[in-house]
């Protein structure tokens, strides 16, 4: 077990009052395991990568623990999560165009940034990760802008990984990406869990179809909540979920034309994370709702790591 | 990079010709006759004297030509470096009196601009951020750069000249004292330049303080610098990565306020009868000396314009986007 | 002064150049050096004598000398570099010259120098062109006999000459170009004088005492202070801190408050310790255009007169800095000029109600009920009285006389254009009122009624009349006055009290205040600076160009270092 | 209806112009009446410019736009035919202003004499046209309205006027997959009302749900047009192989066989049309019979 | 990227709403609002209940404050704080003038050429380029020095006129990010022209932005016109601080150890214009979340 995270509750305070953005999130991570999370924009998705490696101002713990490797990662207190940074968990930033700093030669601060942690550059290993992706070794020395958006993302997932750290999460990183460099960026990922690069992965996406291509296992987040984890296959053959199911059918193949097949989106609006409604949050757009949905649903184990919280499923 | 400065040198070069061209207009078209106050002053009340003397310097000062021809002798005489005549100080060259005023401008206008920069900018990083800092050189910054300059000098001069009484309040170095390259001397250059080099000082350094200190909380909040903290990067280097890329923008805002700061120099050296070219501009205004001023006014434009272009290449060596950009590089 | 603050001392001072003197060459020492302000404000643009208006301190009077002192006390001209001066005929000058004098390259002064200098002035834009108007011819008889041969003796106007034209060396200056005389800078000038120039500076000259100045033998006369630095102060009241902090022996500027520190304990003194405490230079008018309406009507200048609160402008403005103008406007040194008969019959005083009735009187009425009076066709009256901006006093001084002359129902509204457009307005004509006070103390009070009634009115009047008065008669009396013997002070008085009658029925211009001959000294270094009182010097204690002739350097051979 | 002849758009960058970028080159197509299109191309491919060209937002450099024979003029009538929208609906909102305004805004240009009540009548007709509930919307700020709302309300503006085309550029790429499917139904149902849509995506998929013909960019270039089914069925040119063996499918591992040697991407050149390698079906490749 | 992080404001609160919460909790804000207000109360309620005229001569020359004399007299025995809460009255004057004139010419020229880009843009940019490198003050006393500026207005018009370019800038920087946001192509087809897309959908985004300017440029007015004022070029009609601490000076109120004369209105233009910076910041807090301190 890697990454166990048990009943976390993180909060944004805000004016009107507490945004539940994660509220009792319990799973595990296995060593190797890559993690695909899924979900409506808004269910908290980025709030949980964010709260396992660097907490933003206005987050708060609520409950709850992670541990990783058999230690707890002390989230909420941000000098002594710095010693797990980058070590142990690292994170490709969603907005990996902008995460290098633009006056530095890229050489420079990597080497900077690696002294700053107490280790020296090994030039020779980054260049084999940088192969390994397909950079060419001279972006060493250009700066950040004379490089395409689809290269800092590949360099930024070089450098992030640098330290071998034993859970990378990867916040959204190929939605703005086009299909042929997204699918590059995704091989690359894979290939540093292949080569061991990292452990283990969470790669948070809203695109099911191409989560399922890299990851293991896929949890579907609603309402900042755990709806269903399954193996990927499973998900996406066998949901249980009515959400999940519900997503993956508004979902428009290719080859799928509304002309032979009318697709449906769910229809309402996820519920406000400020003041969310008891019981199964999904209740009011629930197809299958019923009585017993006014008690809030608890994540059971249906089957072999396949985890849904649904009195339905 | 040839494109990006030939763009700036026709900005430049149009300001200057622009500026020029203000600048010879002066004498011609505003109320007030150079020639008359000549006249007027010598003190001749003979008829024919006068109109001899009219014609005289009329034809002295150019103004007995046809106005196109004026304008390009104006130009013709400008690059040989020859600016006119001084009426107030008559017949010395208008260039001869400028040179006479410059170093002093220079010594004090240069050394309070990059001073000022410089510990501006350290002042305000390293007040960004830290809350007590913060709450007390953000007030001392704002009411520095809220101050006149001329009241910050008058100030200084009480305190420390005429109360406390340890610097002098007036001239470029004591009456006393022949300019030469002796300790005595520079000490006593030193002595007179502090007070003016102060107050000119301490109003740009409230302004950089608090420009950087803006700058760099944006720059602290930035992706690069999350990114950074999310990787475990220490403070020490997130914050010398921001103070690197806050200082840029203050860079052109040094170009910017050069324009301001001479102005601040100006009022400076009246306060403290610092014998520069502020000195000399109010009294070319008083004596309606065109010459000088156009003189004066021109050499403070072309300084200005020069700084502004050094500024510039500065701005193109340490910032690569510019570099990037210009380039064309697309990767 | 009403409950004047005194400011205290400061606390220490922090030029203490004194000390450090003889460890270095380049540093003059201090109980050797005079430091004066006042007369230049800004570098030293030349060195030419013939440009009396703008040289270097000093180029005349220290550096370059005239034939003639001119005593004010005495009323006489004093030999200088004359010996003697007389009147052969009505016609005829003969000048003899002091032997030995010695130019400072070493060559003799000799009477074609005199001739020479005087020869200048045939060039048309030399300032005293106009004296070959009357005079015929200069020649050197000897080496030390000038013979002037005039096409009519202009006395009054000969004797201002004697002393204020400075004589060149001839064996330097021939040759020179009109522009050359005219404009150039003169380097490098050499003169008869007790100085020499020895540096200029942004801000400053230095002069440094000749030791083999003709003058210590002959006249048994030495200037005390080895150097004179003069110093360019931007304005008076940089002068007025430098004065407060030692840096500064003499100030001869306008120092507004100066009364306080003189009853201070700051080491300040003044020619009187009491109001004035200036001696005074000139006179400052209020000049009507009288070429225009209502200014053309006498009585109507008259009211104006009295409506005039010269009283408040000397305390409140001044702070009795200087002393309110007689009702004829001559300087006090002219006093035996005045005739008492005719001031006491005539003579105005500040006096609303008298102005009210002269006005009606003359039918100038406030007939619309705005509080002013108007025209005698009804027309509203608003006159405008422009001063120079940036003259602070004086610009105190127009809205103080707009103040008063409201009471009196004389609508006048302050204008202050700049000094060169002011010039312009002056000599076109195009203005309403204005103050003047060009005309100095001289050696006759002839440069006083020229300045009134010259004639003939041109387009442009650049020096005198500038209220454009046309009186012949006035006009020929005072061609009279010039034709009167100086020493002939009876012959004088006869015609000034005639032209006094004239000036106070007429009121071509009316009188202010008289100027103050500003002279603030230190006597931490030097002491023995005129004053009214005791055995201290009489003379004025001024580095005004012009000045130094009218005492202005016997002043400096009367000073003592404080020390000894 | 719309025909797009050999159009070209270049742009200037640079001090005056220095240097110019060819954004569309030569492109030509057709929408007709109750006809999708959809223009699909990578990132910078010159798709939106496209789209501003037809709206007349930016004019084009050379090559002809007709809108029923009528060259593109921006001004009031032209945008009474023709109405676009953009990818993101929060920038199409001025978010200082209450949403309805965008209503308010049509009415004061092209209603001005409609009264008050008949216009609320209409304008709550058009928003149940695109089933939203006028109670829910109205009177809102964009930031109080979900992404699927906003750009409902776009649309349900652009049919407040009497339109033919609509140039819809990535309206869905901000939206969540389930709101996403909602907005393409309805366009779809739009279509069936006689109204041509220029649907403008990267998201082959997409296109593919909804549109008759597919328009395939490349680097401002048309590489391949024709009938969706057979662009997508049978895709002849090796980008529009790529591309579609890029996509990610739910059921299918990635395609590696696709990914083509770069030595097939030789377009003819800009002087060449595009061949017709089928009824239906063009695209521009050289080396067409080789692969 | 940013684009996307949008998607997530449906959970943000109005604002509007959130901009008057903080506003009013912003210690700077409010006390920089606080400090201006005073002065400006002051300047307009002090001249109507001070009797003496500014410059009229009192019966006590160079008295210290007193209980008659609040903050004593000059040397000519005016009142100082009459003339004080005369000069608030111009110095607020030039700054309104002045700094309205300068957000005038500012906006015209950032909105004009940020908005219609191209050559426009060109032409405007290097206009604006040379406004900004000639040393204005300089330019400033020239014409003050010919022209003869004479009263308030026309001061606070010649400094409107030369201190807006770099107003300009700024706001033609904020113009172009806006020009290319959707709802700009929106209004152009709903039928709306230049001039209404640019005051009606432009200015509105950017008002925080353009008031902040105007404060800014509000202060510069003050400073500029108080130097001016001191080197005797300032009007010539009524008082202002700038010509009190000019008087101040020219009559040696300095070494006469009449400190009462050139400290308050130093202090004043100090303070009103530190206040309007201080205030700025504050305003730049509240619009500008990541800058709110957490
Ligand atoms: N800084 C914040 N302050 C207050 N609320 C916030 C903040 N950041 C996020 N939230 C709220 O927390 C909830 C979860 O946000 P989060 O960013 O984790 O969603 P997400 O699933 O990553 O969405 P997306 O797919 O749009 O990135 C949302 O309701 C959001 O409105
Ligand atoms: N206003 C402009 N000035 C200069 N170049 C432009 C401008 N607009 C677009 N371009 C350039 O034209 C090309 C096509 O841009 P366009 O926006 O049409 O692409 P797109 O296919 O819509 O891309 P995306 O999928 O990213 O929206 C790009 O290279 C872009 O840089
Ligand atoms: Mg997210
Ligand atoms: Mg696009």
């Amino acid at each position: 077990m890697s990454l166990q995270v048990s009943e976390l509750r993180v909060y944004y305070r805000t004016l009107r009052g507490e945004v539940r953005a994660l509220d009792g999130m319990s799973f595990d991570l296995a060593d190797g395991e890559i993690l695909g999370l899924v979900g409506e924009s808004g269910c908290g998705k980025s709030t949980l990568g964010k709260s396992l490696i660097r907490m933003d101002g206005r987050m708060r713990r609520m409950g709850g623990r992670v541990v990783l490797d058999g230690a707890e990662l002390p989230i909420d207190d941000d000098r002594a999560m710095n010693d797990f940074r980058f070590r142990e968990v690292s994170l490709i930033p969603q907005y990996a165009m902008s995460a290098l700093n633009p006056t530095r030669k890229i050489r420079k601060m990597v080497g900077e940034l690696l002294s700053s942690r107490g280790v020296a550059l090994d030039t020779a290993e980054l260049e084999r990760r940088m192969d390994q992706v397909g950079l060419p070794r001279e972006v060493l020395d250009r700066y950040p802008i004379e490089l395409s958006g689809g290269m800092k993302q590949r360099m930024v997932m070089v450098i992030s990984t640098l330290l071998d750290p034993s859970l990378l999460i990867a916040d959204e990183v190929t939605s703005a990406l086009d299909v042929s460099t997204q699918k590059a960026v995704a091989r690359a990922l894979l290939g540093f869990r292949d080569s061991g690069y990292v452990k283990s992965m969470i790669f948070v996406t809203h695109d099911i179809a191409l989560t399922h291509h890299i990851a293991d296992t896929i949890m579907v987040m609603y309402a900042g909540k755990l709806a269903e984890k399954a193996p990927a296959d499973v998900i996406v053959k066998a949901p249980r979920h009515p959400y999940t199911r519900l997503l993956l059918e508004s979902l428009p193949e290719v080859g799928v034309r509304y002309t032979e097949r009318r697709l449906e989106g769910i229809a309402g609006s996820p519920p406000s994370l400020l003041d969310p409604p008891t019981g199964c949050r999904f209740r009011d757009r629930c197809p299958i709702a019923g009585e017993e949905c006014a008690e809030e649903p608890p994540v059971t184990e249906i089957a072999p790591a396949h985890h849904v919280a649904c009195w339905k499923a | 990079m040839r494109r990006y400065f030939g763009r700036k040198l026709l900005i430049y070069g149009l300001t200057f010709f622009v500026a020029v061209t203000v600048n010879w207009m002066i004498p011609r078209f505003m109320p007030g006759d150079p020639v008359a106050s000549m006249i007027a002053r010598a003190n001749v009340t003979n008829t024919e004297a006068v109109e001899a003397m009219r014609a005289y310097y009329s034809s002295l000062f150019g103004f007995d030509q046809p106005l196109w021809q004026q304008y390009l002798n104006f130009w013709g005489a400008l690059f040989s470096g020859d600016f006119g005549i001084s009426i107030w100080l008559f017949p010395t060259p208008v260039s001869a009196v400028i040179a006479g005023a410059v170093p002093y401008t220079l010594a004090l206008i240069i050394p309070s601009v990059l001073l000022s920069w410089v510990v501006g900018n350290r002042f305000g990083a390293y007040a960004a951020r830290r809350k007590l800092l913060d709450n007390t050189v953000l007030p001392v910054g704002y009411v520095l750069t809220a101050m006149p300059y001329m009241w910050l000098a008058v100030l200084l001069a009480w305190t420390f000249g005429v109360i406390a009484g340890l610097f002098p309040v007036a001239g470029g170095y004591s009456f006393s004292m022949r300019p030469n390259w002796s300790w005595t001397f520079v000490l006593d250059l030193l002595h007179h330049w502090t007070l003016p080099f102060l107050s000119l000082f301490l109003v740009a350094l409230g302004g950089w303080a608090i420009g950087m200190r803006n700058m760099i909380i944006y720059e602290l909040e930035s992706d690069y610098s999350n990114y950074l903290s999310a990787l475990g990067a220490p403070s020490r280097l997130i914050r010398r990565y921001a103070f690197r890329n806050a200082v840029l923008p203050q860079i052109t805002g040094l170009a910017l306020q050069l324009g301001t700061l001479v102005a601040g120099a100006l009022v400076t050296e009246i306060v403290f009868a610092y014998p520069g070219l502020g000195s000399l501009i109010l009294k070319a205004i008083q004596n309606k000396d065109f010459f000088l001023l156009q003189g004066t006014f021109l050499f403070i434009v072309l300084g200005v314009l020069i700084a502004n272009f050094i500024i510039d290449i500065v701005y193109v060596v340490v910032d690569p986007r510019t570099r990037a950009g210009m380039a064309g590089a697309q990767a | 002064t009403g409950g004047g603050s005194t400011p205290t001392p400061p606390a220490s001072q922090p030029q203490s150049q004194g000390a450090v003197a003889s460890a270095n060459p380049d540093q003059l020492p201090r109980n050797e050096t005079l430091y004066t302000t006042g007369t230049q404000w800004g570098p030293a643009p030349n060195f030419n004598p013939i440009r009396e208006w703008d040289s270097a301190v000093g180029t005349k009077g220290l550096v370059y000398e005239t034939l003639f002192h001119y005593d004010t006390n005495a009323g006489k001209l004093t030999p200088w570099l004359a010996a003697s001066g007389t009147w052969v005929d009505d016609t005829t000058y003969e000048l003899k010259l002091r032997p030995g004098i010695k130019w400072a390259d070493g060559q003799p002064f000799t009477a074609t120098d005199v001739v020479f200098s005087f020869e200048l002035g045939k060039m048309e834009t030399i300032p005293y062109h106009q004296v070959w108007e009357w005079l015929e011819s200069a020649e050197a008889t000897d080496d030390q006999t000038v013979k002037f041969t005039f096409s009519k003796a202009n006395y009054q106007q000969w004797d201002f000459m004697l002393y204020t034209r400075s004589i060149v060396p001839e064996h330097i200056w021939k040759g020179r170009s009109e522009q050359e005389v005219l404009d150039g800078v003169n380097e490098n000038p050499v003169g008869t004088g007790a100085y020499t120039f020895m540096s200029k500076g942004q801000d400053r000259v230095v002069l440094q005492r000749r030791d083999d100045w003709w003058g210590k033998a002959t006249l048994n006369m030495e200037p005390k202070p080895r150097y004179i630095v003069d110093i360019a102060t931007p304005s008076n009241e940089v002068a007025m801190g430098m004065l407060l902090q030692k840096g500064l022996d003499l100030s001869n500027n306008f120092l507004p408050g100066v009364a306080n520190l003189v009853q201070g304990n700051f080491g300040l003194t003044t020619y009187y310790k009491e109001p004035p405490y200036m001696l005074s230079a000139n006179t400052a008018w209020l000049v009507p255009n009288t070429t225009k309406k209502p200014m053309n009507d006498p009585a109507f200048r008259k009211a104006l007169a009295s409506s005039v609160n010269v009283k408040q402008i000397v305390e409140s403005v001044y702070g009795n800095l200087v002393k309110a103008a007689s009702p004829t406007g001559l300087l006090p040194q002219w006093d035996e000029y005045v005739d008492q008969s005719v001031v006491s019959a005539s003579g105005f005083t500040f006096d609303t109600a008298k102005a009210e009735k002269l006005l009606s009187d003359a039918g100038y009425r406030d007939t619309d009920g705005d509080g002013y009076v108007e025209n005698k066709d009804g027309s509203k009256i608003n006159l405008s009285l422009i001063v120079p901006s940036g003259w602070t006093d004086w610009m105190e001084a127009a809205r103080s006389i707009s103040a008063a002359a409201k009471e009196g129902g004389i609508q006048i509204t302050p204008d202050f254009p700049d000094s060169n457009a002011l010039v312009e307005r002056r000599v076109e004509g195009d203005f309403d009122l204005l103050i003047n006070n060009e005309r100095q103390l001289s050696n006759s009070p002839y440069t006083y009624y020229e300045y009134m009634f010259q004639l003939p009115i041109r387009k442009q009047q650049n020096t005198v009349n500038f209220a454009r008065y046309e009186n012949e008669k006035a006009w020929d009396l005072v061609q009279q006055l010039d034709q009167v013997k100086t020493d002939d002070v009876e012959g004088m008085k006869k015609i000034t009290s005639q032209l006094q009658q004239i000036h106070l029925d007429d009121m071509p211009v009316i009188p202010l205040w008289y100027n103050g001959l500003w002279a603030q000294h230190s006597t931490t270094v030097w002491k023995n600076w005129p004053a009214a009182d005791g055995s201290a010097p009489k003379t004025g204690a001024v580095m005004w160009r012009n000045w130094f002739e009218l005492g202005g350097f016997e002043t400096l051979t009367q000073l003592q270092p404080a020390a000894s | 209806m719309l025909r797009i002849q050999d159009v070209t758009k270049q742009f200037r960058v640079g001090a005056f112009g220095g240097k110019s970028v060819t954004a569309v080159q030569n492109v030509s197509f057709e929408v007709a009446p109750g006809e999708v299109v959809s223009l699909i191309g990578e990132s910078g491919s010159g798709k939106s410019t496209i789209g501003r060209l037809i709206l007349g937002l930016s004019p084009a450099t050379s090559g002809s736009i007709t809108f029923d024979g009528l060259p593109v003029k921006s001004g009031k009538e032209y945008y009474r035919r023709i109405q676009g929208i953009f990818q993101d609906p929060f920038s199409s909102f001025n978010p200082v202003f209450k949403a309805d305004r965008v209503f308010g805004m049509i009415k004061e240009a092209y209603f001005p004499a409609v009264p008050g009540p008949e216009w609320s009548e209409r304008v709550e007709q058009s928003l149940r046209d695109v089933r939203l509930n006028p109670g829910q919307v109205l009177g809102k700020y964009p930031h109080q309205l979900s992404g699927g709302q906003l750009q409902r309300l776009l649309i349900a503006r652009a049919l407040l006027l009497d339109i033919k085309l609509l140039v819809a550029d990535e309206i869905t790429s901000m939206l969540d997959a389930s709101t996403r499917i909602d907005v393409l139904n309805l366009l779809a149902e739009l279509k069936s009302r006689g109204l041509g849509v220029l649907y403008i995506t990267h998201d082959l998929s997409l296109g593919n749900y909804l549109a008759e013909r597919t328009v395939v960019l490349r680097r401002g270039s048309v590489v391949e047009m024709g009938l969706t089914e057979l662009v997508f069925g049978d895709p002849l040119h090796p980008y529009t192989r790529e591309l579609l063996s890029a996509v990610p499918r739910l059921h299918e591992p990635w395609d590696d066989a696709a990914t083509v040697d770069t030595c097939l991407y030789h377009e003819r050149g800009a002087s060449g049309g595009l061949l017709e390698a089928e009824p239906g079906h063009l695209v521009a490749c050289a080396q067409l019979e080789t692969c | 990227m940013t684009a996307l992080q949008e998607v997530a404001p449906r959970e943000r609160e109005g604002v509007r709403r959130e901009a008057l919460y903080f506003a009013v909790r912003n210690g700077k804000l409010m006390a920089g609002l606080g400090i201006v207000l005073a002065l400006l109360v002051l300047g307009l309620v002090g001249p109507l209940l001070v009797d003496a005229a500014p410059n009229e001569y009192g019966p006590r020359p160079m008295s210290p404050p007193s209980a008659e004399n609040w903050f004593g007299t000059t040397t000519f025995g005016q009142d100082i704080f009459a003339q004080f809460v005369h000069g608030l009255r111009s110095t607020f004057a030039v700054g309104v003038v002045g700094g309205g004139i300068a957000a005038i010419l500012g906006m015209l020229v950032g909105f004009v050429a940020g908005y219609l880009g191209g050559i426009v843009d060109e032409v405007l940019n290097m206009l604006t380029n040379i406004i900004l490198v000639i040393p204005t003050l300089a330019v400033l006393l020239i014409i003050n020095a010919y022209l003869g500026i004479r009263s308030v207005a026309v001061q606070g018009l010649f400094i409107g006129l030369t201190s807006w370019p770099w107003a300009a800038r700024a706001i033609r920087a904020q113009t172009f990010s806006l020009r290319t946001r959707e709802f700009v192509d929106l209004a152009r087809m709903s039928g709306s022209g230049t001039w209404k897309i640019i005051t009606r959908e432009i200015a509105p985004n950017m008002s925080s932005y353009l008031f902040m300017t105007f404060i800014l440029l509000f202060g510069g007015s003050i400073l500029i016109a108080s130097s001016l004022d001191f080197i005797g070029l300032g009007p010539t009609e009524g008082t202002s601080l700038g010509l009190m601490l000019q008087n101040a000076n020219q009559w040696s109120a300095l070494h006469l150890g009449m400190w009462w004369w050139f400290i308050p209105p130093g202090a004043a233009i100090t303070a009103i214009v530190g206040a309007l910076y201080v205030a700025n910041v504050g305003l730049d807090e509240v619009f500008n979340p990541k800058l709110r301190e957490t």
